[in-house]
């Protein structure tokens, strides 16, 4: 195989297994924003949360790297639950600003508890031995890890898929999305319907955050990092599509792993530029109907 | 007084001088006498006022939310260190006002096509762009001097007959100096009628359209005067520092600026005061002890401002005056 | 000058297959108290939209006082002489109604852009925002927040700042709406006492107050002209009974 | 109030500070059918969507079938019996026509397959987006998705509305049938005239956010003169 074909595959799959990480945490923050409005740039915090639920249920309680996943996703999406109903809910009607800056208090008031709790340094995850080392596809060979990655993003993927698009709970979050008064006028409890949405966005995120740490690494700077990645990510896919979440995740998760390994002085240069034309030539992302 | 009369005089009540708006001032010179060895730190003060000033008009006035303002910051502080870096550009007033002119050009042609938008879209674009922008300086290592900072940044003494002293005396009068002509300039705008216009559009901007407005010239023009007040006080950053970083550009920079903004209270003027002001000390006084400390307190101000004190610390000061003024008629 | 104050001509507006205003030829007389009344989905609010430049027509003329206005955006429209009023409030909420007037006033006098000095110098707008308001005896409301005062008041302030543009032409789009009836005379009265230098087009729904002001009224039904005459002359029609009484094909 | 389907007692109602309604009060009787006109703006949208819970009530109380929904949300409202088809119809742009009805499934006699038997044009196009309907289907898909709500109260807002005439006949002998054959209140929002005398006994007039007449259809029908003084352009107001 040529020197040049095989570049092009590693940065391919490379910007796969890193945007289905884009996916997986931004989804739920997609959907909440369609259903709410609200500009959540605190949605990191919920993925960082989950990094470290599944970090220390490893490291302290001795629980394997997937158990550990799933109890991360669930405690977080509980957790949730409250900071939607306490901080959230008296937002949703204010203006950006308002939204914008409770979010950053939000994210400084995680980022020093996590740093008090865990300590500043990023934390280490040892995933099973099974996912680490190459493994050989036939024509090359892959991280297994990310090889992994990208098959749960995928998995999820066609998972939320079918829950959005398929199931009755999806359609009941799609009407409410698509007109909330009607929604309502249907018999539908939109702010449970909400509710549920939103503990699931965050329960997703944190799933997202474990599988990032052997990625992207984890430590209390995990959702100031973030913080603007996960909106751009939604933004350019458009509020409450999944398909626009997927596809911009895509397309940024691939064009900035590209710029990051083609040009790594630079590279970062052109998610932001990517970005800058897709929402100045489509203010309401690739599939957005939202103004 | 009629209504009638009491209303004729009402735009000149509002934009006369109160007696306590000489206290800021005051107390900037008292400090210099009582503080002396903290006139670096007052000097960041006081650029950190100008740039609050510069975001107070687009967002507290025109109700332009932008989270990418550190741009125009950084363009200043990039323009008046790289002519003195590159060119031997070293005399400062002319270097800082050059600072001013070319951030507002960037802010004119920025804002002509940024302004078209709105609400999230608008955010990602400001974002955006200011980081683009912190990226470009990156890569342009030769002229930024890159992830190392910009060094070589220095200038002659102020009118030629200032030199810089130890302890940044001289800087702290020359920003204040800068700082009271902005101010000046910022408070006579927003009580003109362009002022009041910049309000109602942030009241409602369809109503304005309606009533002959032209509206996005209007924020344009904003948006450029503030981005070269911005400039302004990037480029006395770089003077005051003879040192530039990315950082000038990044969205720490912005976002920073929008809290002390809101902690103060917006489209009030003296928020940019107060803000900077208890920003600044308390960062320097809690960080001391622990950063995380202080990053869960401007975290938990922060909800708390948004929660349950709009009108940041000067709307609580509103609020006590007018309980003071029932409980004492 | 001729002795039409605003003259559409040929206006067409369609939105991809959908024809939202048909071939509509329109002549509002100078000084006229001009009515536009219409069932529902007739593009009334359309009809406006396109007059005022919220929306771009996809054919047609639009003259104001003899100038042709059709590629002038909504502001420029404003400045040539065209205000309007809302169906819902558009104020500026967190003003006094002074200001709200005043914005209105210091745009049309052209000194909105002035930045350099301050508005208290320019005495003149505020005089004439106080004698404006005093017509509508709400002088003494001047200094309170627009939204401290009841929605009824709120309303007339809604008329003031279109005044404050001094129009020639002013366009009412149901100025009673959303007051209740026991207030609605005020309004009426507002309406009918406004200066005769002013043309007038009201959109109306309520018949008692179409018959009580206006002098001309125009039938539009799906977004054309059904027919156009004197009050009594539109009361006798055969086809607008129809179209009231609900029973013409209105696809 | 034990065979009560609909009451409202003394409700004023409006958006925000506006005001739509003005202390109205009405007593519909449990499987009574009742047609509501009024030229446009007098609140009779507004009287549907107050009864849904979607304005602001600034006074008075509402009941179904005995129950006070007074402060009840939209939802409770619609598990409480009442079913809304909407004027305008406002179908879910993203939901197959399937899905439109099932999100609003409600255990009960309707059914979608009902629905499909009744409306066989949408049968024909169950996956279809409610964005790709005509006109004429996405009203019977309103219809349809307001029946398998199983509701006691219908709220019908001008469903024949920018309708072709063919079409409304279809709709028209539908309704007439739900009237006929089922024990629900409903009360029909309608512009035309001739269809609402013709819909039910009692007629109900509404002019400036008020019932200025609630009585026989028959009578109204008969007296040209009256109705068009009430909703019409009449000359004797010159």
């Amino acid at each position: 195989m040529s020197q040049l074909s095989n570049i092009i595959i590693s940065i391919i799959f490379d910007g796969l297994a890193y945007a289905m990480i884009l996916f997986i945490i931004s989804v739920g923050l997609s959907v909440t924003m369609g259903l709410m409005g609200f500009v959540n740039l605190a949605h990191g915090v919920f993925a960082m949360a989950g990094g470290y639920f599944v970090t220390s249920l490893m490291s302290v309680a001795g629980v394997p790297f997937i158990p550990a996943l799933l109890i991360g996703a669930v405690g977080v999406a509980v957790v949730s639950l409250p900071f939607e109903r306490f901080l959230y809910a008296p937002l949703y009607k204010a203006g950006e600003l308002d939204q914008v800056l409770l979010c950053i208090g939000l994210v400084f008031m995680a980022s020093a508890s996590f740093t008090y709790v865990f300590g500043p340094d990023p934390v280490p995850i040892k995933v099973p031995d099974g996912l680490r080392g190459q493994v050989d596809l036939g024509f090359r060979s892959f991280p297994a890890y990310r090889l992994f990655m990208v098959a749960v993003g995928l998995s999820m993927a066609a998972g939320i898929w079918y829950g959005f698009e398929k199931t009755l709970i999806g359609a009941r979050v799609r009407a409410a999305v698509d007109n909330r008064m009607m929604a309502q006028s249907v018999g539908i409890d939109v702010d449970r319907l909400f509710r549920f949405t939103f503990a699931l966005g965050s329960g997703l995120a944190a799933l997202g955050g474990g599988l990032a740490v052997d990625i992207l690494g984890l430590s209390p700077s995990f959702a100031i990092q973030y913080l603007v990645l996960f909106l751009i990510v939604v933004a350019v896919g458009g509020l409450g599509t999944i398909k626009g979440t997927f596809v911009a995740a895509l397309v940024l998760g691939v064009i900035d792993n590209g710029g990051k390994y083609l040009w790594p002085e630079g590279g970062a240069f052109f998610i932001y530029a990517v970005t800058i034309v897709i929402l100045l030539l489509k203010p309401t992302g690739l599939y957005g109907r939202h103004g | 007084m009629t209504p009638d009369t009491k209303a004729r005089g009402y735009f000149a009540r509002r934009s006369r001088l109160k007696w306590w708006e000489g206290l800021p001032w005051v107390l900037a010179v008292a400090a210099f006498f009582v503080l002396p060895d903290y006139m670096a730190f007052g000097t960041q003060v006081l650029i950190t006022i100008i740039f609050a000033l510069s975001l107070d008009l687009v967002v507290g006035f025109a109700g332009v939310v932008t989270l990418g303002h550190a741009a125009y910051f950084g363009v200043g502080a990039y323009t008046t260190g790289m002519v003195s870096a590159h060119l031997g550009w070293t005399e400062p007033i002319s270097a800082l006002l050059l600072a001013g002119f070319v951030a507002a050009i960037v802010g004119f042609i920025s804002g002509a096509v940024l302004l078209r938008y709105h609400g999230l879209t608008l955010l990602m674009l400001t974002l955006a762009t200011a980081i683009c922008l912190q990226e470009f300086a990156n890569v342009n290592e030769d002229v930024t001097g890159g992830f190392d900072g910009l060094t070589g940044v220095g200038f002659e003494p102020l009118l030629g007959l200032f030199e810089y002293d130890l302890w940044g005396h001289t800087y702290y009068w020359y920003s204040m100096a800068v700082l009271f002509l902005v101010f000046v300039v910022v408070r006579i705008m927003v009580n003109s009628p362009f002022g009041m216009s910049l309000i109602g559009i942030r009241e409602n901007s369809a109503r304005m359209d309606a009533i002959g407005t032209p509206v996005y010239r209007r924020l344009v023009t904003v948006y450029g005067v503030s981005a070269g007040i911005a400039g302004l006080a990037g480029g006395l950053f770089a003077e005051s520092n003879a040192y530039v970083t990315l950082d000038v550009l990044s969205f720490a920079r912005s976002g920073t600026i929008l809290i002390i903004l809101i902690l103060g209270g917006v489209g009030r003027l003296y928020g940019a005061f107060a803000g900077a002001v208890a920003y600044l000390v308390l960062e320097d006084e809690l960080a001391k002890m622990s950063p995380e400390f202080w990053e869960f307190g401007v975290g938990l101000l922060l909800v708390l401002t948004v929660m349950f004190a709009r009108g940041g610390l000067l709307g609580i000061f509103d609020r006590l005056r007018k309980l003071f003024d029932r409980a004492a008629p | 000058m001729s002795d039409s104050a605003l003259e559409v001509i040929g206006l067409y507006k369609n939105f991809g297959a959908l024809e939202v205003a048909h071939n509509i030829d329109f002549t509002l007389k100078r000084g006229a108290r001009h009515a536009l009344i219409g069932p529902n989905g007739a593009g009334k609010t359309t009809f406006i939209n396109l007059i005022t430049g919220v929306l771009t027509p996809s054919s047609g003329q639009i003259i104001l006082n003899g100038q042709d206005i059709t590629g002038l955006g909504q502001a420029e429209r404003s400045r040539c002489g065209i205000a309007r009023t809302f169906q819902i409030n558009q104020l500026f909420r967190g003003l006094t109604v002074l200001e709200n007037v005043v914005l209105a006033i210091a745009e049309r006098q052209g000194i909105a852009s002035s930045m350099f000095r301050p508005l208290s110098s320019y005495s003149e707008v505020t005089d004439e925002a106080m004698e404006l308001l005093g017509n509508f005896e709400l002088n003494e409301d001047a200094l309170r927040r627009i939204d401290e005062l009841p929605y009824g008041r709120q309303r007339l302030v809604e008329i003031v700042i279109a005044l404050g543009q001094r129009p020639s032409v002013l366009l009412l789009d149901e100025p009673a709406a959303g007051i209740p009836s026991s207030e609605s005379q005020h309004i009426l009265d507002a309406a009918s006492a406004l200066s005769s230098d002013i043309t007038v087009l009201i959109i109306e729904h309520d018949m008692e107050i179409v018959f009580s002001v206006a002098d001309y009224i125009t039938v539009l039904v799906s977004g054309a002209v059904l027919t156009e005459g004197k009050p009594e002359v539109i009361a006798a029609d055969e086809r607008v009974r129809a179209v009231y009484l609900g029973e013409v094909d209105r696809g | 109030m034990a065979d009560s389907g609909l009451s409202l007692v003394s409700v004023s109602a409006g958006y925000g500070e506006t005001v739509a309604l003005e202390n109205v009060d009405l007593d519909i009787l449990a499987g009574e059918a009742v047609s509501v006109i009024g030229r446009n703006g007098v609140g009779k949208s507004t009287l549907l969507m107050t009864i849904m819970g979607h304005t602001d009530l600034h006074s008075g109380s509402v009941y179904v079938n005995g129950k006070e929904i007074t402060a009840a949300k939209p939802y409770q409202r619609v598990w409480n019996g009442l079913g809304l088809v909407p004027q305008e119809r406002v179908i879910f742009p993203s939901l197959t026509v399937d899905e439109n009805l099932a999100v609003a499934v409600r255990a009960g006699p309707w059914t979608s397959e009902r629905v499909y038997s009744i409306f066989p044009q949408l049968d024909a196009r169950r996956q279809h987006l409610g964005n790709q309907l005509s006109g004429g289907e996405q009203q019977m898909l309103a219809i349809g998705r307001a029946l398998v709500g199983n509701p006691n109260v219908l709220l019908m807002d001008e469903p024949s509305e920018g309708l072709a005439p063919v079409i409304v006949e279809e709709l028209q002998s539908v309704i007439n049938l739900l009237r006929e054959e089922s024990s629900m209140t409903i009360v029909l929002v309608e512009q035309n005239s001739r269809v609402a005398l013709e819909f039910s006994e009692r007629c109900i007039v509404m002019n400036r956010g008020r019932i200025v007449r609630d009585g026989s259809s028959e009578t109204l029908r008969q007296d040209q003169a009256l109705l068009e003084r009430l909703i019409g352009v009449d000359s004797s107001m010159l």
